[in-house]
């Protein structure tokens, strides 16, 4: 019962608020999300210390689906990883909800939002809590559902309907797969529960299936599918477009939704599957590759963005390819450690991003800040301690996960050498462009309009005192995972995890460990040295940059093109086939044609047949007295 | 005695009269006439018939043929008068409303 | 040729000539008077076959009524320049031939039609006996009943439909 | 006699409520004045609704036989029988049907003004002909309503439609006619080989020779596959949508296509099993084609009710795809969503109804904004949005998942194939959503201008809520209908195993048996 109170209070706080909020609850609409997601979260902490305790709790609750021998219930399975998940989930949206507040008042949908936001607490704790695949596929629904919602909040702006309408679909491409991994799931392993296909699955090693006539090994199969869904929900590439879109949406909605917990659903999955992703080799290199891929593609990207928030969107698609990386490397719990702190971080970066917004008044364009510091000082002092600790230097949170993610990689072979590089490479960028959007922000002058450095205030104590409990969070959960260099038995949250995750394989040298370490606190600085010479130092300069490296600037300015490639290639042809081939040649002109061209044939005979009718009576008349004389003729002399 | 046959030639050569007289004349009530005109002659071929099988059978006929003759003639000229108010005119040749 | 063949013969001759002169006269008011005549030869006619209640009705219902109510609706329709126009459509020749051929069919067929036996019960003595009237009678009211009463329902709806069609539609 | 249940219960339910409505429309005609109609019809569909009740409630779940039977001799001498029954496959659309006949009545409260006694006879009529579609245990009786039920439809299409309604009309009609007679030429030659009887039951048991089943199939697939409709004999419903009033598109949509996969169900696979056995592939072709093909016409659609009609094209595309997988999920599945189908797209057509009463329009682009303007309708609509597209959590999903899970374990390529027609699914109707109720509202419809849009009443709320529990009942627990079918639907997949007879041979050989 307290398990299943967990994700039903912010579902009671949905239906409350949807159902009433319009006329009754209107602006009061936290008096009962905030306690009841508050409530979750104390719920949160009680099952995290039963399990702490080593109670393993997985409960049916009843049967969802039966048909034959498909049976699906729904269930909760409340494990290590459930439970570290379920405290990042509900103490960031706590925290969140509150920032909401301050941050949402006066809007004219308020009630709306805190609905939205409690039906996706609702549908994350769903996805993280199921036992079984259908459960989570259920989950992963709905937290797209809402993530479409609160995209979509203001919606009488073109721009964010279409962007929620583009996660949306996005997304569907990679449900598309994973839903299909679903159906193999459970057409090779006979249930879609966790226990018995995890249970199982080193019974379906070597087995293959056949696609157009080629076979193909099962599992590899199974988990690629898997990893569509995780692909399109965690915005990797090639699936990656709908992320930057998203931030259309609140400011509250792009820290919980898309970069805290949603788009890490994801990594869960993987990490989840590892019995299975554990026994391909092909997949989990997919997964690395992927990831590795996606971390520097989208850093190159946020190089160059002058949107506050895309910046941080960017950023956000390049540490969730971290995260995969981790995972296809096999490090999972390095993955869930990253995923955990990260939590932390970008939703602290995003909301004083928010808090920066809020204070301009809707201003989003990073060219046209500068100057916070003085203004805005809590702000400016949390955004360093998220910066710092993203970029990774030592002692904050990023710095411990980072560092795990990185060392990991370096000791997978030689793919593991080359992610390794490639995550170096997007540690450096990474600690470039969050310090440009520092100094872009904070530093230097204030280039905006008159009227908004008048209003230029801090922000209220809701706003920041959430600011601060993330920043807390931002520095010490790092310390859930020491790297045993440091520290002996310093990483207890991956012993914690490793009952469901297992342990990462490899073990390496002191040595190379420093070596790993070192090379990342150095990117970070180094990063940090050639914003603050180029932001700071030397303003003109990026200008000269860009300039020199036009192509290169414009490719990565317009983010490689990817939007428009898919519009190209995919969404325009699919309308212009829809319109003009299948609806207004195949189904107008063929089928159209046959279905009334047949009747129009035997119209056209008829209208020359009919002038037969005259209309006069003695023609008619002469037909039958004809007729009849015909009949009389045959009677008396053909018999 | 007159033989059966007589009767039934006279009936055959007054029925031909009335189809000639259906299809020939233009007057729309001559036209009628001229049905009346085949009922008679199948009329008498009944009543010659009832005559020498000795049976009751072909003049109770008549009576329903009488019968059936004066409703049509009541229906059709009253379909007739109907339509004459619309369209002046009772000529076969000018009443074509039936045209395809 | 005995009597009977020679009343027959003038009948015969009657009945074909009124009926031609019926079909041919431009008048309609002419063809009705013929057609009265007509009417007669028949009754006679149906006189000579031993049937008086028929002939009696041949005269009552078809020249009193049925052709009176022709005459009333020449009258009614009051059609003065038809009388001036042609009196046979364009397609007279083949109604002509028609009538011809028919009658070139059905005559030599008809020409040997005899009576087989068995023979009914009502012969000319047994009608003689009870009189015409109620030999039909007792046939129609009692074999025929369900026609007959069927037979009036159609009168009336005759009746009926006659006055509904010829009415003026009150507007 | 072992496979049927005489009535359990100690009244003719089944006869009363299929005659029920007849009845009320008997009294309808000896009734004056609107507003007396209406409530009249609306207390005759309610209790239609009442009495088809304990159908759902004394229902055992645990046989196929067929249950509430009653068998009565009708024609002797040509061996027809009123011969009535349901069992888990008919059952739920019973339900679906005297359902949807009450929110017909109230959808139609304001909006037919014209000949509104003629209107509610005619519905009245259509909803009995419906239900004995679906009890019809004998050919004969099958036939009689199957027609019986085409003549209130078109006059609903043709006297009460849209601009275009008399060609919309005769199209429908001579199209759906075309395949029905094609039924007719088979149901005698069945009447002939079959011994002489119109049963229904007694005929699914015999065996026919493989050449027999496979003309019997097709000529029985002409009637299904334009009732359901398939790619390529569905242009008829675009257009028949497109026209029909409010309710005629809510029955159209909610039951009429139904029984084009209800007549696969209960006729060609059970009486033609080897003839099913090689059509498989071609029809898995065409439902494919059908989702995709319906789904991409959905996407180039400018006007409202037609791009729910051509959605159903593609929904249907589902149902016909399960019911061919034949294997217990996406028989299952097939039906359900043919219920899931009957409750969403009929929903949509009373929402578009609604609206339409305020605007007068029907194209898309004429509207925008309307989710400031009318809130709570906006809010009903996008429930019903992401049922239709199968959002985990509503109806949508149980079946459409059933069915491609079906479908996949069938044949593998179809299944992925027919899943890409739910991304297309959610790319049209969220176009679709966006279009109307988001971004700016256009000056036409708002408080100020020309024709100030109000939300919901009360009568139109009433008439949504039953069908938006259902979405959600269904989404939670659909076991309260899965639960119906399971006896009938293993029966029918076994009985259909065990008629191996052409298992034996190749495709060819059979092909050759048969030309």
């Amino acid at each position: 019962m307290k398990y299943t109170l967990i994700p039903l209070l912010p579902l009671l706080s949905f239906i409350i608020n949807i159902l009433f909020g319009r006329n009754f609850i209107k602006d009061k609409a936290h008096w009962i999300a905030v306690p009841a997601v508050a409530g979750s979260f104390i719920l949160a902490v009680s099952a995290f210390m039963d399990v702490l305790a080593g109670n393993v709790i997985n409960l049916n609750i009843y049967n969802w689906i039966v048909s034959g021998d498909f049976q699906v219930s729904i269930g909760f399975l409340i494990d290590q990883l459930t439970a570290i998940m379920l405290i990042v989930v509900t103490s960031i949206s706590t925290l969140i909800f509150i920032y909401s507040i301050g941050y949402m008042h006066g809007d004219g949908g308020y009630y709306r939002f805190f609905a939205y936001l409690s039906l996706f607490v609702f549908s994350m704790l769903m996805l993280v809590m199921a036992n079984n695949f259908l459960l989570l596929y259920f989950g992963w629904e709905a937290v797209g559902l809402c993530s479409y919602f609160l995209i979509g909040f203001w919606f009488h702006k073109k721009s964010a309907a279409d962007a929620g309408k583009k996660a949306f679909i996005v997304n569907r491409f990679g449900d598309f797969g994973f839903g299909l991994g679903v159906i193999l799931v459970f057409l090779t392993f006979g249930s879609l529960d966790y226990a018995q296909v995890f249970g199982n699955a080193g019974s379906v090693v070597g087995q293959t299936i056949n696609i157009l006539g080629t076979d193909y090994d099962l599992i590899t199969v199974i988990c690629l599918l898997l990893f569509c869904g995780a692909v399109g929900k965690s915005a990797q590439m090639p699936l990656h477009v709908w992320l930057p879109d998203a931030m259309e949406g609140p400011t509250p909605v792009s820290a919980l939704i898309h970069a805290a917990t949603m788009v890490t659903a994801g990594v869960f999955m993987v990490a989840r599957c590892n019995p299975l992703f554990n026994l391909s080799h092909t997949a989990m290199n997919t997964v690395a590759v992927v990831g590795g891929v996606t971390a520097i593609f989208a850093a190159t990207i946020g190089l160059v963005q002058n949107d506050i928030k895309r910046v941080i969107a960017y950023s956000t698609v390049s540490q969730l390819g971290y995260m995969f990386l981790a995972l296809g490397v096999g490090a999972y719990s390095a993955g869930i450690f990253h995923l955990y702190t990260h939590a932390y971080f970008k939703a602290l970066l995003f909301l004083g991003s928010g808090s920066v917004i809020h204070a301009l008044h809707d201003e989003q364009n990073m060219q046209k800040m500068g100057g916070l510091k003085k203004y805005m000082p809590v702000t400016y002092a949390v955004f360093i301690i998220a910066t710092l600790s993203i970029t990774g230097i030592p002692g904050l949170a990023g710095f411990f996960s980072k560092d795990e993610i990185l060392y990991r990689a370096y000791l997978g072979g030689d793919t593991g050498k080359f992610l390794w590089l490639l995550g170096t490479a997007a540690a450096l960028m990474t600690s470039f462009y969050s310090w440009r959007l520092i100094f872009m922000t904070f530093h230097g002058k204030f280039r905006g309009t008159h009227e908004q450095e008048h209003h230029l205030h801090e922000s209220p104590k809701v706003i920041t005192v959430p600011l601060m409990f993330l920043a807390v969070g931002a520095i010490f959960a790092g310390y859930a995972g020491i790297p045993p260099l440091l520290m002996e038995h310093g990483d207890r949250i991956g012993e914690f995890l490793s009952p469901v995750l297992g342990h990462p394989h490899g073990e390496g040298t002191h040595a190379e460990e420093m070596m790993v370490m070192a090379s990342s606190v150095l990117v970070a600085l180094a990063g940090w040295f050639i914003a603050h010479k180029m932001y700071v130092k030397n303003p003109e300069l990026p200008r000269k940059v860009a300039e020199m490296f036009k192509p290169f600037y414009n490719l990565l300015f317009n983010k490689y093109y990817v939007d428009e490639l898919y519009g190209k290639t995919i969404v325009q042809p699919v309308l212009k086939i829809s319109d003009k081939v299948i609806l207004g040649f195949f189904d107008a002109k063929i089928i159209e044609g046959i279905v009334n061209g047949v009747p129009n044939l035997i119209g056209a005979f008829s209208r020359k047949f009919r002038q037969v009718q005259t209309g006069l009576l003695s023609n008619y008349g002469l037909a039958m007295a004809l007729g009849a004389l015909a009949i009389i003729g045959y009677m008396i002399f053909m018999r | 005695m007159v033989p059966l046959s007589w009767y039934i030639i006279l009936s055959a050569v007054m029925f031909s009269i009335g189809v000639f007289g259906f299809l020939a004349r233009r007057n729309l009530i001559i036209v009628f006439m001229s049905v009346e005109l085949m009922l008679n002659s199948v009329n008498i071929s009944l009543v010659a018939f009832s005559h020498y099988l000795q049976s009751m059978r072909g003049q109770i006929l008549v009576f329903f043929v009488i019968t059936v003759a004066a409703a049509e003639a009541a229906i059709g000229l009253a379909i007739l008068i109907a339509f004459y108010r619309n369209n002046p005119t009772i000529k076969v040749d000018e009443i074509n409303l039936l045209k395809g | 040729m005995t009597a009977p063949q020679v009343f027959f013969s003038y009948f015969a001759a009657m009945i074909t000539g009124l009926s031609l002169l019926v079909v041919t006269r431009k008048n309609p008011v002419h063809s009705v008077l013929w057609m009265l005549l007509l009417f007669v030869h028949i009754a006679g006619l149906y006189l000579f076959l031993n049937a008086e209640f028929l002939a009696a009705i041949q005269i009552i219902i078809y020249a009193g009524a049925i052709l009176v109510l022709f005459l009333f609706v020449i009258m009614l329709l009051n059609l003065r320049k038809e009388e001036t126009e042609k009196r046979f459509q364009r397609q007279w020749p083949l109604g002509l031939g028609i009538g011809v051929v028919l009658m070139m069919f059905l005559v030599p067929v008809l020409g040997n039609i005899s009576v087989v036996p068995p023979l009914g019960p009502y012969s000319v003595d047994a009608i003689k006996s009870e009189g015409h009237i109620m030999t039909v009678g007792k046939v129609l009211y009692t074999e025929f009943l369900l026609p007959f009463e069927i037979a009036s329902v159609i009168l009336l709806v005759a009746i009926v439909g006659a006055v509904v069609l010829a009415k003026r539609r009150l507007e | 006699m072992e496979n049927i249940i005489l009535n359990q219960l100690n009244y003719p339910v089944l006869t009363c409520t299929v005659f029920l409505p007849v009845a009320g429309a008997l009294l309808l005609l000896f009734l004056r004045g609107d507003s007396l109609i209406r409530f009249t019809t609306l207390l005759v569909t309610l209790a239609t609704f009442v009495i088809s009740l304990p159908l759902l409630t004394d229902f055992d779940k645990t046989t196929y036989k067929m249950q509430f039977v009653e068998k009565h001799e009708w024609i002797p001498s040509w061996g027809i029988n009123y011969f009535i029954g349901i069992d888990g496959i008919s059952i739920l659309f019973i339900f679906l049907t005297t359902l949807l006949s009450i929110l017909c009545v109230l959808v139609s409260w304001k909006a037919i003004e014209n000949k509104a006694k003629e209107f509610h006879i005619a519905l009245l009529t259509l909803e009995a002909g419906m239900l004995g579609v679906f009890v019809a245990l004998d050919f004969f009786l099958f036939y009689i309503f199957w027609e019986a039920m085409l003549i209130p439809m078109f006059l609903l299409i043709g006297v009460w439609g849209g601009p275009q309604r008399v060609y919309a009309a005769i199209k429908f009609f001579l199209y759906t006619l075309v395949g029905s007679v094609l039924m007719l030429v088979g149901i005698v030659v069945l009447y002939f080989t079959g011994g002489n009887t119109l049963d229904i039951l007694a005929l699914s048991a015999l065996q026919y020779p493989l050449k027999l089943q496979f003309w019997l199939f097709l000529a029985f697939f002409a009637a299904f596959a334009v009732k359901v409709p398939m790619f390529p004999f569905h242009t008829w419903l675009p257009d028949a949508h497109t026209e029909a009033p409010t309710a005629g598109s809510v029955i159209l949509a909610g039951v009429l296509l139904k029984m084009g996969a209800y007549g696969f169900l209960r006729f060609s696979i059970p009486m033609f099993p080897d003839a099913t056995r090689l059509f498989v592939k071609p029809v898995f072709i065409l439902s494919v084609i059908g989702i995709i093909y319906g789904a991409l016409v959905c996407l180039a659609q400018k006007d409202l009710k037609r791009l729910i009609a051509y959605s159903s094209v593609s929904h249907m595309g589902f149902v016909t795809l399960g019911i061919f997988a034949l294997n217990i999920q996406g028989v299952e599945g097939g039906i359900l969503q043919m219920v899931n189908h009957g409750i969403i797209t009929g929903a949509l057509f009373l929402m578009i109804g609604i609206i339409y009463e305020r605007t007068h329009t029907r194209e898309i682009a004429a509207y925008g904004g309307f989710a400031t303007l009318v809130p709570w309708y906006a809010g009903l609509f996008i429930i019903l949005t992401f049922a239709s597209i199968g959002l985990p959590g509503t109806n949508g999903f149980i079946g459409e998942f059933l069915i491609l899970f079906g479908a996949f374990k069938a044949q593998k390529l179809y299944g992925v194939l027919a899943a890409t027609g739910v991304i297309l699914g959610a790319g049209y109707m969220l176009w679709l959503y966006q279009k109307i109720f988001w971004e700016r509202p256009g000056p036409d419809y708002g408080p100020s201008g020309r024709h100030p849009v109000r939300d919901l009443g009360l009568r139109e709320v009433v008439t949504l809520a039953p069908l938006i529990a259902l979405i959600f009942w269904i989404g939670f627990y659909p076991e309260v209908f899965l639960g119906y079918m399971h006896s009938s639907v293993e029966r029918l997949l076994q009985d259909f195993n065990l008629s191996a007879y052409a298992e034996s041979q190749n495709l060819m050989a059979q092909l050759r048996e048969i030309f």
